[in-house]
């Protein structure tokens, strides 16, 4: 079988192969008896040698991956749903959840992670029916693909001819590819309004949305444990967003001033040595994955603000939100500065030359010329940075507190929208529970208001960005 | 014209960019109220001589010039001497027109205003109209000074840089090829202002254009790979220049 | 006399503005140090807490391998190997050290000196060596983490033993040891080569390092070629109109849309919807695939742009195709700016936790996965998990993943920033 | 013409100083044909030296005209009407100034005669000439500065009848000497004097010619006019 | 020269950018081996006009172009006409020189290699030296054909970027400004080349500077806010112009 | 000089052309003068009306090149030396036409003369005034090809010796005149016949002027010499 599979698979590719050199013959032997039968007015080959093989490699080569996607994208659904069927036959069981534990049950079972004693012997019996149902489905894809394979080769090598604008239509190929590719984009974004929207009514059935935007208590565990709907009001997500706030302006309030200055620094002041060492540091600041930075937080930086809030006599949580917010505030900087730095360096060298030519010192032609000048950039990249700041999840998973506190008080323990979505997904998941739903209706509100704060900044570097040529 | 003491006076400015010399020691003397124009062939070292005039080379790193230039009797590269005051008294117009993105009244009020030349809103009012008015341009946007300077047609931009500069009163504008990215008609334009400019500016012009040289300058000289091999009245250099290489390049041939 | 004041107005205004230009830039140098002071803190804290996780305190024993436990020609047999124990073998063995100690507390407290992956340890050189079975040999084998740090000083032994994880008596056991000179510290190469484990000290980082590779594999062979095909499309070919300016609006959300929310994404989507499995690298890398996408389609379509129309009309003017254009011009001239965002993309994707955390990929997984659709975790994960776990060997173990893990970034991040400074052009 | 002002308005200063310099030169040259042939007519010599010095002052117009010229081509790069007007200018100041010259030699040679007592039948012929070509002159120069093409044509026409008169002038003054040997004295200078002035009308109909041509761009094509019998006349 | 028939023959060619007119209906007869120069004001359309010509406004989303462009005996702008063959016969030089970022030779030899011209080394040799000979460009880079192009100095760019477009064996050479972005001597060069391709292709050069029409072209015309104003032997536009507005421009005042 | 190429050579192919047709020009007008006073001195009137018809060729060759330096100026926009070239060009072009409107008018005059079966005794003076006219043209003529201003000078000092010979001439022609009245009905003709090679002279003298200027980029400071005396001859 799995030998079965790799021939396959090698053939998927070889068959192309094959196609191109047959096309690229092809067409070589008709230009040889054209120009021998023809003598006096040859005729002239509309596109080059090559594009007569790709085309119909392309015509061999796609149809069939086409046919692969969609068997690797719905043959899993259809074969768990038959197996369901099966069965449900096989033991008079309708319940679908433990239809489907039976499903899983199966699966490990046919893989060898699970023993047989653990399963039902109802469900060993469709071992064998979802044996041959995967041989089936297999050979099922293997035959249609190679089919539709030879079906292309066959209908693109009647049109090769010396006439036969092999090229135009390749490009035409190429392009319609191109334009199925960008609509991934779309479709991801479409994506996620649509799972997240569904999946987030569902909640709200339960749930008034009122409630949820407006509520300012949050408790979802206890709705959980007690085995209730929920009903008893304890998801108001108020405490969550003034959490992220708080999280969010503290962070923002330690990175935009040292982001910003030291992209102005590194920019206008710096020799070219420095620039040089520091722009590349700075990127690779701005690599540092979140969850090392949640790290710092929780067993650097916390317990440093504890220890010396104490000294001064301040009470700090341990999971306080200035922690958070500080070390998200230090992943932010390197975002900041090296937008700045981009939008500074865009202004044109001939506007500081301007300046300076007039007499102005370098910190006037800066802040009076090139800042101004930047400031759209500048302002979008904040409000990047804000976005990025409230969507993000390890620093504050790692070192912000999952309880629900409304206050204003950074030195107190807060929660963002983040956090709790990590807590109520992770672990196992029921997908009717107003728990796990809980989080989709927060994961939508993020999202939206990212969005809103995206299409913000995109909005004022198209108003009001500078057009110098 | 003679009469007068040279406004600049350059003896022997040599500048080296990585120790590679690009001016092999430069003499020319520049008087009041003329319209001095350099040029010559690509690379010659045009813009670098200009550039030493008002210390513009100072801000590129390996740039390094030595020899003595006088403007009025202050040696320019005098360490004593304040670059930011220097550059009030020499203002500089560059190739590709560079309005702040701005107001119209905030370009030309710029200079006088980080100079401290007034702090009175009237006294400002007054000196942008002035500036305006002798670039040229007043007619043309008196309706409109908040609006973007950048929303102006090349050549008006071109002339708002020149009201810019001259808005802090220099005494020399230096103007490097200032017509070279703008169509015939605004740069017909822009000569004309030169040329009455002149009444109150001594200029230094460089140009690619022998043509635009001939229009308004009153000296040219000549530069060849970093030497000015000629300087003297635009009339003879035009017409019966001393120099074969001015000769050659003057008559198009190869210089 | 006026023209006195007024000059001496000048220059005060003057010395004014020299002091405006001073306070500038130091607030710009200050801005730089603190930054560079931070990052120095945080790198430099990391690698002080991370250098005890990368070598281990060894204790050497001389074990005797009877040929009763097993014969030669077995040890590929992994079942009959597995029946021996040689966890019993190496605390026996241990205990002879001590023959002095004879009750059940003792012998406890000496067996538990040992990593209980010791008895490994023990197999793993019997199936190398399959020669020593039925002699004595000296084997190198791991103490427990408690004992580790103490030998590091990390354990203070001033506390009293109340407070203290290793009793009394077993620091006279490791004493002894030491006296002997049986232990020694070695490179801990285990946390290289072995997946994750319950016991601190024998937790390594290879299963997630395989799944990082499994999942960026996948990320890599979904995003980079959308990625590129769509800038194309959207930069060289679609006209510009609103449908265009709408994918381009909505590709710059999509790059800045919160990572959690792409875990959300394939949670719904691909888990629950198309049924693919839960914690494999499949999933894993599909969703760390879309979000990558607007990174590399962003960088892509800013390395086509930055190839300068003069080309294409170079090219179209001599009659090429508009995608002959693309393919002989445009695209090698952008190629080193596509690899750089898609090196950069991949980078930020190999260091993400949030989503992966929603679709499972923060299992418990000792095995090393072996395709894409196995059970998985990734580095990042496994530093998450790691931090969670309150043992304090656990702490060294996180900082020494995190190391890796940036070593890891830092060289993508380096290698992009070597690509774009080599090809950089100016047209 | 194009009547509008051009964007560099030097190029209209360095016009405008040409043709100022062009309307002092024409005037002076007009004022020296005046005053040489009155001098003849009144018998006055006494201007006759001032006349001759001041053809010093033409011939200084003319270098300074031509390196305006050389200078207006070399710096401003004239072309299509501009370029016609400055080298017809070129021209013109050429021809007045061997009108000055010619001016010169007359009162070179009305000093020899009016050395002697003798006295011509012929003067008022020679004082009909003068005004005649001296109104020419004047037309022209006007027609010049305005650029008239038709007043320049009629110039060309009225030197027809300057020949004619000449070509009398020339016979009667070979009959004055055949009759009255001493006539011999002035006779010859007097037939300079006369075909002077007839060669003046010639050079201002060049004048008008080129007037011509800068209007129209192309040269009259009729055959200049050509009455002037003088050289043919077979004497008595 | 008007035995022959025209070259290209344009009749009420009418370009619209976004439904504004850009040109108005432009009559033109080029004759073959005659340059043709098309000057006139900043935006009068003489690029739009010259891009008609290859079809190069192709590219341009918001442009439509109307009329009837005729070279020899193809209709230009027949749907049926295949571009990428008719920009073989037309080829294209631009303001800024634009080599590819590849070698001397495969610059040269990337026309002949899309078109399929030949498969064969030699010949490919062969091609690509005939048309580096052509453009005065073959003794300067004889011995380097495999250095980058973007080494040359811009004069030689924009050389090698005329022997890249007439490698196709192309019967029309479009120029769009192809000097603006030399120097005086690179340009000359340049100038002398067109002098010297005439010979053997029809030229269409659209320029900034009367003098470079004046020196190159055979015939030329002055656009003026879309239109034709004149066309003519260049000698009789620069001497003795029929129109008034050629007037005006021609010889520097406002047009 | 400048001795380079123009990097346009249709600018030196322009310059080429304009010096040939200056050349061609030169020639013809020397031609056409040798012709017209040898007819007088061989007696031979059969040239004559050829002379006469042929300077129409002279006319149309400065028609031309006229058109060719406007040309050249509109379309080149020559510099310096090129400028002065052409300028040059233009002036001695006029010069050379007016040197072939005498020699026609000479052999006008010659047509009347030798009419009559009269003789002078000036002959062989004239002779050699036209044969020293002639070598000034012809050295002329190449000093111009060359820019010779060393040869210009030259010929400038060379005209001080036929402007005395005219002078002598003129004298001569008078007493011949006095003394025999018969003579009058050539005398006058002879006059001028001497005076249009002594203003021939002073043309070549000019056209030397203008090769000074061509090398010099300024005009011969010194006075332009002046021995013609006969407009100041009071005649006995
Ligand atoms: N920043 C610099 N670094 C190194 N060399 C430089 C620099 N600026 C100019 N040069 C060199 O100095 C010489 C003179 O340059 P400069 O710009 O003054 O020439 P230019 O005459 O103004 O030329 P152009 O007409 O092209 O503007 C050139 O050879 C140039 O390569
Ligand atoms: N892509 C375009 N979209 C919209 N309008 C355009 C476009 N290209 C040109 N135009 C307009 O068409 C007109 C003619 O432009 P064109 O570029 O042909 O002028 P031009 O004579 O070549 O000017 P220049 O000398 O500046 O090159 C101008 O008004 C211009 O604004
Ligand atoms: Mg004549
Ligand atoms: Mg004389
Ligand atoms: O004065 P002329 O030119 O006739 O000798």
């Amino acid at each position: 079988m799995e030998l079965i599979g790799l021939m396959f698979l090698a053939l998927i590719f070889l068959m192309p192969l094959g196609a191109n050199i047959y096309g690229r013959t092809r067409i070589r032997k008709l230009m040889i008896t054209s120009a021998q039968t023809q003598s006096e007015e040859s005729v002239k080959q509309h596109s080059l040698t090559a594009f007569h093989g790709l085309f119909m490699s392309m015509y061999v080569l796609l149809p069939a991956l086409v046919i692969i996607l969609c068997w690797l994208a719905f043959a899993p659904m259809v074969i768990s749903s038959l197996l369901v069927s099966e069965i449900s036959r096989l033991t008079g069981e309708t319940d679908p959840r433990l239809l489907s534990i039976f499903v899983s049950k199966l699966e490990a079972l046919y893989e060898g992670v699970l023993k047989a004693e653990f399963v039902e012997p109802e469900v060993r019996q469709a071992l064998g029916y979802y044996g041959a149902l995967i041989i089936r489905a297999n050979i099922f894809l293997y035959v249609v693909t190679i089919a539709t394979a030879i079906a292309g080769f066959v209908i693109s090598a009647r049109h090769i001819s010396p006439r036969f604008a092999a090229r135009d239509k390749f490009e035409v190929i190429i392009k319609r590819l191109m334009q199925l590719a960008s609509g991934v984009a779309i479709l991801t974004t479409i994506g996620i309004i649509l799972s997240l929207a569904f999946e987030a009514s569902r909640f709200f059935d339960v749930i008034p949305i009122r409630e949820f935007l407006f509520g300012t208590h949050w408790s979802p565990q206890i709705a959980i444990r007690e085995g209730q709907a929920g009903g008893s009001g304890a998801f108001g997500a108020i405490p969550l967003f003034a959490g992220t706030l708080m999280i969010t302006f503290i962070a923002m309030l330690l990175a935009v001033p040292i982001g910003l200055m030291s992209a102005v620094y590194l920019s206008e002041y710096a020799s070219k040595r420095l620039r040089n060492i520091a722009k590349p540091a700075i990127e690779l600041l701005a690599g540092i994955p979140t969850v090392v930075y949640g790290f710092f937080a929780a067993l650097f930086v916390a317990p440093f603000l504890r220890n010396n809030g104490s000294v001064i006599g301040l009470e700090l949580s341990s999971e306080s939100a200035l922690a958070a917010g500080l070390v998200m505030g230090i992943m932010i900087i390197p975002f900041i500065s090296s937008l700045s730095d981009d939008v500074i360096n865009s202004v044109p060298q001939n506007l500081r030359d301007g300046a300076s030519a007039l007499g102005a010192t370098q910190a006037e032609t800066i802040t009076q010329v090139i800042l101004p000048a930047a400031l759209p950039g500048i302002v979008s990249a904040i409000l990047l940075a804000i976005s990025r700041a409230i969507g993000e999840t390890m620093i504050v998973v790692m070192a912000a507190g999952v309880a629900a506190n409304l206050t204003a008080n950074p030195f107190e323990s807060v929660t963002t929208v983040t956090v709790q979505i990590v807590m109520l997904l992770v672990g196992d998941q029921e997908f009717d529970s107003a728990k796990t739903l809980a989080a989709f209706a927060l994961g939508l509100v993020l999202f939206f208001v990212t969005l809103m704060l995206n299409i913000l900044a995109l909005y004022i570097v198209r108003k009001y960005k500078e057009q110098y040529d | 014209m003679m009469l007068s003491t040279p406004k600049i006076k350059s003896s022997g400015i040599i500048v080296e960019y990585d120790g590679k010399r690009a001016l092999h020691g430069i003499d020319l003397d520049i008087y009041p109220n003329e319209v001095a124009a350099l040029i010559g062939p690509s690379g010659c070292g045009k813009s670098t001589f200009l550039r030493c005039i008002n210390r513009m080379n100072d801000v590129i790193d390996n740039c390094k010039v030595s020899g003595r230039l006088m403007i009025d009797d202050t040696d320019v590269y005098d360490p004593e001497i304040d670059v930011v005051e220097l550059r009030a008294r020499v203002g500089m117009v560059f190739q590709k027109p560079n309005p702040f993105p701005k107001s119209i009244y905030d370009n030309v009020a710029y200079g006088p205003r980080i100079h401290g030349l007034t702090e009175n809103k009237d006294d400002m009012d007054r000196i942008v109209k002035k500036s305006l008015k002798r670039a040229g341009l007043w007619d043309e946007v008196s309706e409109r000074l908040d609006d973007k300077a950048l929303g102006l047609s090349g050549g008006q931009q071109q002339r708002l840089c020149i009201a810019r500069a001259i808005a802090v009163n220099p005494d020399i504008l230096l103007m490097d090829e200032p017509c070279s990215a703008l169509d015939p008609i605004a740069t017909s334009i822009i000569e004309e202002l030169i040329n009455e400019l002149r009444e109150r500016f001594t200029i230094v012009i460089v140009t690619h254009s022998m043509q635009q040289a001939a229009r308004v300058s009153q000296k040219t000289g000549y530069f060849h790979l970093g030497n000015v091999i000629e300087f003297g009245e635009t009339n003879d250099i035009f017409t019966r220049p001393q120099n074969e290489q001015t000769e050659a390049y003057i008559s198009g041939r190869i210089g | 006399m006026t023209d006195q004041a007024t000059q001496t107005a000048q220059s005060k205004h003057l010395k004014k503005r020299y002091r405006a230009e001073k306070r500038f830039k130091f607030f710009g140098l200050a801005a730089i140090c603190s930054a560079a002071g931070i990052l120095l803190v945080l790198l430099g804290g990391l690698t002080q807490m991370s250098i005890p996780a990368f070598t281990h305190h060894y204790v050497t024993l001389d074990i005797a391998i009877p040929e009763t436990t097993i014969q030669a020609e077995q040890v590929t047999d992994l079942a009959a190997m597995r029946k021996v124990n040689w966890r019993g073998m190496v605390r026996q063995s241990l205990r002879n050290e001590f023959p002095e100690v004879t009750d059940r507390r003792g012998k406890r407290a000496i067996g538990n000196l040992l990593s209980g992956g010791a008895g490994d340890a023990l197999r793993d050189k019997v199936l190398n060596y399959p020669t020593i079975i039925g002699s004595t040999v000296a084997v190198a084998l791991p103490l427990s983490d408690d004992v580790d740090l103490l030998l590091k000083d990390l354990i203070d032994r001033s506390l009293p033993e109340e407070n203290r994880v290793i009793s009394d008596r077993e620091l006279t056991f490791i004493d002894h040891l030491e006296a002997a000179d049986r232990i020694d510290r070695r490179i801990a190469w285990f946390l290289f080569t072995s997946g994750d484990s319950r016991e601190a000290e024998m937790a390594g980082l290879r299963s997630a390092a395989v799944g990082t590779l499994l999942t960026m594999l996948v990320t890599l062979l979904f995003s980079f070629p959308l990625g590129v095909m769509a800038a194309i499309y959207l930069e060289e070919i679609a006209p510009k109109n609103r449908l265009t300016d709408l994918i381009e609006v909505n590709i710059n959300n999509l790059a800045a849309v919160p990572s959690i929310v792409f875990g959300l994404l394939g949670l719904a989507v691909f888990i629950n919807f198309f049924h693919l499995p839960r914690s494999a690298p499949l999933v894993g890398g599909m969703v760390l695939a879309l979000m990558t996408l607007p990174t590399i389609i962003i960088a892509t379509r800013a390395a086509l742009a930055a190839v300068p129309p003069s080309i294409r009309e170079a090219a179209l003017g001599v009659g090429a195709s508009p995608i002959q254009v693309i393919f002989h011009h445009v695209l090698p001239l952008a190629m080193p700016g596509i690899l750089t965002g898609t090196i950069i993309g991949l980078a930020q994707a190999a260091g993400e936790t949030a989503p992966l955390l929603m679709i499972g990929m923060m299992a418990f997984i000792v095995d090393t996965p072996m395709w894409i659709d196995d059970k998985a975790t990734v580095l990042p994960a496994q530093i998450y998990m790691w931090a969670n776990n309150p043992e304090r060997a656990f702490q060294a173990k996180t900082a020494a993943g995190i190391i890796c893990l940036m070593v890891f970034l830092l060289l993508m991040n380096a290698l992009a920033i070597y690509l774009r400074k080599k090809y950089e052009k100016r047209w | 013409m194009v009547e509008k002002q051009h964007i560099v308005t030097a190029f209209d200063e360095d016009l405008a100083t040409l043709n100022d310099m062009m309307a002092r030169m024409g005037a002076l040259a007009e004022s020296q044909l005046f005053a040489s042939t009155e001098a003849l007519i009144t018998r006055n010599p006494s201007n006759l030296d001032d006349i001759i010095k001041r053809d010093k002052e033409l011939d200084d117009l003319e270098a300074l005209l031509n390196e305006k010229v050389i200078e207006i081509i070399a710096l401003r790069a004239p072309r299509a009407a501009d370029l016609r007007r400055v080298i017809v200018a070129l021209k013109v100041v050429s021809t007045l100034e061997r009108i000055g010259d010619l001016a010169k030699n007359i009162a070179k040679r009305n000093k020899v005669i009016l050395d002697t007592p003798l006295k011509t039948q012929m003067l008022p012929s020679i004082r009909t000439m003068t005004s005649m070509v001296l109104k020419m002159l004047n037309q022209t120069l006007d027609a010049y500065a305005e650029v008239d093409a038709v007043t320049a044509l009629d110039v060309m026409e009225a030197d027809i009848e300057v020949d004619k008169l000449n070509t009398v002038v020339f016979q009667s003054l070979i009959e004055e000497m055949s009759d009255d040997q001493e006539q011999l004295k002035i006779g010859p200078h007097l037939l300079f004097v006369a075909k002077n002035i007839e060669r003046i009308g010639d050079h201002i109909t060049g004048i008008a010619e080129q007037i011509y041509f800068l209007h129209h761009g192309e040269m009259p094509d009729q055959d200049r006019p050509k009455a002037d019998g003088s050289s043919t006349i077979a004497l008595s």
